[in-house]
């Protein structure tokens, strides 16, 4: 390993994260926890966790409607945030930046305001086999409600797209595409900028499926040019319940708003309601206040770090673990693409990942089993579910070294 | 803060000898052709997927019982277990057992049924399924499918 | 005053929970702070703000899917506070109880799950001239989609339903009543109880917006006997981004999901899709889950102080206030109902309420100034806007004591 | 923990007496029939709505100037002092005091246009408005309005 010394000095770096994190410095059942689920919800780091806590403990009342210094504090912590987002992405305005309460509010806002009064029966979506349910969901709805029909691009047996299917999907029937960036069962990097080329040359919007992305890579979506972009807080250190939608400010204009409410209306009579601005027009009601100040804490925590440095990372721990995990006999890998994150699914033997998950949970690993909400993956390796451990900035090689140990202990359990 | 390996670490508890043999080797697994209840049990959060056969006599006994599907070790013990017990019991007795494994594995609401004073023989290895919240579930899948069929229920039961 | 020797108990009471409250500790512009903008959205009882931090310091992971030890204490915890708010609420299942983002998105959700399928043009739905813009656009939206029509019962000068006019309105062609239970600008309580029995008597279901009922009266969704009631965590003393959707179980069995994503369904493939049970069938995607578990929280607190007790100290306080108020010169009170709760909105002279909002700021007092998202009452009354100073648990009457003080210093500047 | 009441505390900082004279008395209220440009400002947050007018000459210069619409004391304030100022003044000079206001409220990104060494005479009342954030906007409101008005911009213009 030509960059063992590189490596020594990496795990000094994310040793000092690792104490950042105060979730991290349990036990479980006697073990010190390993936690590997980040990428079904990542721990957060103590300084968003005090973030929420001081707010509410100064700072906290309605944003936008007030006068009084504590809205005011509010206004402004919770404008500053979408500032921090809007850098973090490098989005071209502010007003493109939309709070949701998650990565699937976000894909279903643009299915139902967007495509919703664009389609029409015979018109086609786009979509993979690699995708979440919630980049399947949204579309499948809004297909049955506009008789429009969802394609979709199948995948090979290392859980990479294919290309050329894809070409040959694109057609001019085609009125979307909805792809994922980072596929959270797989791993697998989507050539996510090539694929907005093809098909902006014919004229169609995409959006990218970003959750499992943004934790793991700097995002710039000008560079990639979708036209949206969705997101989630908690998979990026960040709170539940807080989420983003990116899209191009001048199709957000064009778009009816998705949720009638307070603060996304200039007026409202009986007579008629004339709405607000960008981004106000999608944010009806109280937004997630607290949650979205945390997730502004999150952006200042991952950019002190450095995305590049947090991809670098991952990406030495990704292969370090996929090389001791294949190492056991009788280990199968699912999810083998060329360009991959931060996650492995597998199998070991014939048992199955559910027992797998409760035997390591045993021995203070944390991993997640069963379909992770990407059924047709699982269909198409003709499986129930996997075994996945998926990586984040404080994970480190003595994780992986446990994770090892506790599949032994499994196989030696069910010999 | 290290490693107390502690007795139960080897897991026997959840993971006995019957339970694994079970798992490995489940009775009467496959499809019962002419069954006369049949249901579903789902487990969507953790993709267990089971279907219960059951032929019933006219006296309410249960002639014969099968099952087919996917699951994780226990929810397949358990459907093992279930349909070796079963047959040619009486379909009231079935129920005791049912609520007797309920009460057992700690199922929220199951004190209330009748306790019953029965013997769990081999049951009784699901035991240690209880100190596991997140499998009970697992092991009740196949109990709640028999109910449901019992019941005639047309539609899948769920666990979650 | 026959009851001044009760009150000073009360205000023993009330002395000790706003000890409960950390954000009520602090002074503003040298000031103590006096927060009469609890309808806006309420402060948090450390208990609350500990428990979610706490959550995410110790037990965070993703729900549901998950069998490793911090999933399920997570999915314990907030599941569990599903079960607290079914108490609260008195509903009759945990499966009616679906966790939203807020009041703004339980009544999106009714519009478009249950009213849209339903409609068609000719069709009426029934609103009030008191409702929040969130109880207003959803259906405004709807009736765009569907060509439905709007129909508004109006108020008297009190600021009180016109009854009358409400039982001329319910025809046979009114498919569905959206009526609030206290209004947020005037304070009104409307006669939900009689309302939905006189709509149920033509089989039309009723959705009653609880925003500004649920923090100040004890609920029983039965005894009430609507069909949906909507509120939101952060005006009851819990976190921003979470709120409820009571539904009938029948009712909302038969509605299609909302949202598209991972939790809401049982099988996904792109030959179809099979949706999730009550409640997951319209909680798609990861929910909210630390403000859920701070809503729980939340629920706890309300419970150990006790809603009776908050409803009579509040009347109490309310009726002072409005006494108070009403000793100065050149007061005009909007809201004068004879049923009322926790809500006194006025204006002072010619004074624009936004310069009087400023200037009780600079004194400590905290009041929220403007149309309060309910600009058809403030037409009716030919105003702009309102200063409205809201009550909730933590005030007492030195709060309105400073209040006074304040608005005659205003008075003063402006003369 | 109570009242340090400092010299501040009567806000006569904020409410100078020639704010509260054009809030009372504001100059130039009132549609202008005759005029060119014309734009709406509106605060949807606090409810300050009002429309300015404005006769150009075709020297480019302000022959007439008036606003209606509601407001707060600043916002009204501001708009009157605003016309009071402009009729008569060339428009590149309207400019300049437009880039000085903002500059001098503190409006974010104001500080890259020309800084200029405009004597602002009265509107040095509004002085005050900077140490209170949340009415910047009532200040700037008229302000901007003229601005887009000056631009053609036929939609209102927002502060928001
Ligand atoms: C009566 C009423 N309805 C609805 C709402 C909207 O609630 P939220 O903004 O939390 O969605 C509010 C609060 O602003 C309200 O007072
Ligand atoms: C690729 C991908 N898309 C979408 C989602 C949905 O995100 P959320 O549940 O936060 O809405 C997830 C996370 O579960 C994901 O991994």
């Amino acid at each position: 390993m030509t960059n063992a010394q590189e490596n020594r000095s990496n795990e000094a770096c994310v040793e000092n994260y690792r104490q950042d994190f105060p979730a991290l410095q349990q036990t479980i059942s006697g073990h010190p926890l390993v936690y590997l689920d980040s990428a079904s919800s990542a721990q957060q780091p103590a300084c968003v966790i005090d973030t929420v806590a001081e707010y509410q403990r100064n700072d906290h009342s309605n944003v936008h409607r007030g006068v009084h210094t504590l809205s005011h504090r509010a206004t402004e912590a919770y404008e500053g945030a979408r500032d921090k987002i809007q850098g973090f992405i490098n989005a071209a305005s502010r007003n493109e930046i939309i709070n949701t309460s998650g990565t699937t509010e976000s894909i279903n806002l643009v299915a139902q305001s967007y495509c919703r009064p664009l389609l029409s029966a015979g018109d086609k979506i786009l979509a993979t086999e690699l995708e979440h349910h919630s980049n399947i969901v949204p579309w499948q709805l809004v297909c049955e409600q506009t008789g429009a029909e969802l394609l979709v691009v199948p995948i090979d047996d290392r859980g990479q797209l294919n290309l050329d299917e894809f070409d040959n999907l694109l057609t001019d029937e085609v009125r979307f595409v909805a792809i994922g960036h980072v596929s959270n069962a797989l791993g697998t990097i989507n050539p996510v900028k090539e694929i907005v080329e093809k098909a902006h040359a014919l004229d169609i919007p995409v959006l990218v499926d970003g959750a499992q992305g943004v934790p793991h890579m700097q995002i710039d979506v000008q560079d990639l040019g979708c036209d949206f972009y969705a997101f989630s807080g908690h998979k990026m250190y960040g709170p539940t319940g807080t989420g983003i939608l990116y899209g191009r400010e001048k199709l957000l204009e064009a778009m009816p708003p998705y949720k009638g409410g307070g603060d996304m209306i200039i007026e409202v009579s009986f007579d008629g309601t004339v709405f607000n601005e960008l981004p106000y027009k999608f944010e009806a009601g109280t937004p997630n206040i607290s949650g979205v100040i945390g997730l502004g804490a999150a952006v200042d925590y991952l950019q002190s770090v450095g995305l590049q440095q947090i991809a670098q990372h991952e990406s030495w721990l990704l292969d370090y673990m996929t090389r001791e995990i294949s190492k056991i006999d009788g280990i199968r890998l699912f999810g083998t693409a060329e360009n991959k994150a931060s996650v492995q699914s597998f199998l070991l033997d014939d048992i199955h990942a559910h027992d797998l998950g409760t035997i390591l949970d045993h021995q203070g690993v944390a991993i997640r089993t069963g379909h992770h909400c990407a059924m047709p993956v699982m269909s198409f390796f003709r499986i129930p579910g996997t075994a996945r451990a998926s990586l984040a900035l404080y994970n480190n090689a003595a994780d992986i070294d446990q994770l090892i140990v506790a599949l032994k202990k499994a196989q030696q359990l069910f010999a | 803060m290290n490693t107390a390996f502690d007795n139960s670490d080897d897991m026997r508890d959840l993971y006995r000898e019957l339970i694994l043999d079970h798992a490995r080797n489940p009775r009467h697994f496959g499809k019962l052709d002419d069954a006369t209840h049949c249901a579903d049990g789902i487990n969507p959060l953790c993709g267990d997927k089971l279907r219960l056969y059951l032929r019933v006599n006219e006296d309410q006994s249960i002639a014969a019982a099968g099952f087919e599907g996917s699951g994780c070790a226990i929810s397949v013990a358990s459907a093992s277990l279930l349909t070796d017990l079963i047959i040619g019991l009486p379909s009231s007795q079935v129920q005791n057992y049912y609520n007797a494994v309920m009460q057992r594995l700690g199922v929220p609401g199951a004190d209330d049924a009748e306790p019953g004073s029965i013997d769990l023989g081999k049951l009784k290895a699901l035991d240690g399924v209880r100190e596991y919240p997140s499998r009970v579930k697992c092991a009740t899948l196949a109990w709640q499918a028999m109910n449901s069929a019992l019941d005639n229920q047309p539609t899948p039961v769920s666990t979650e």
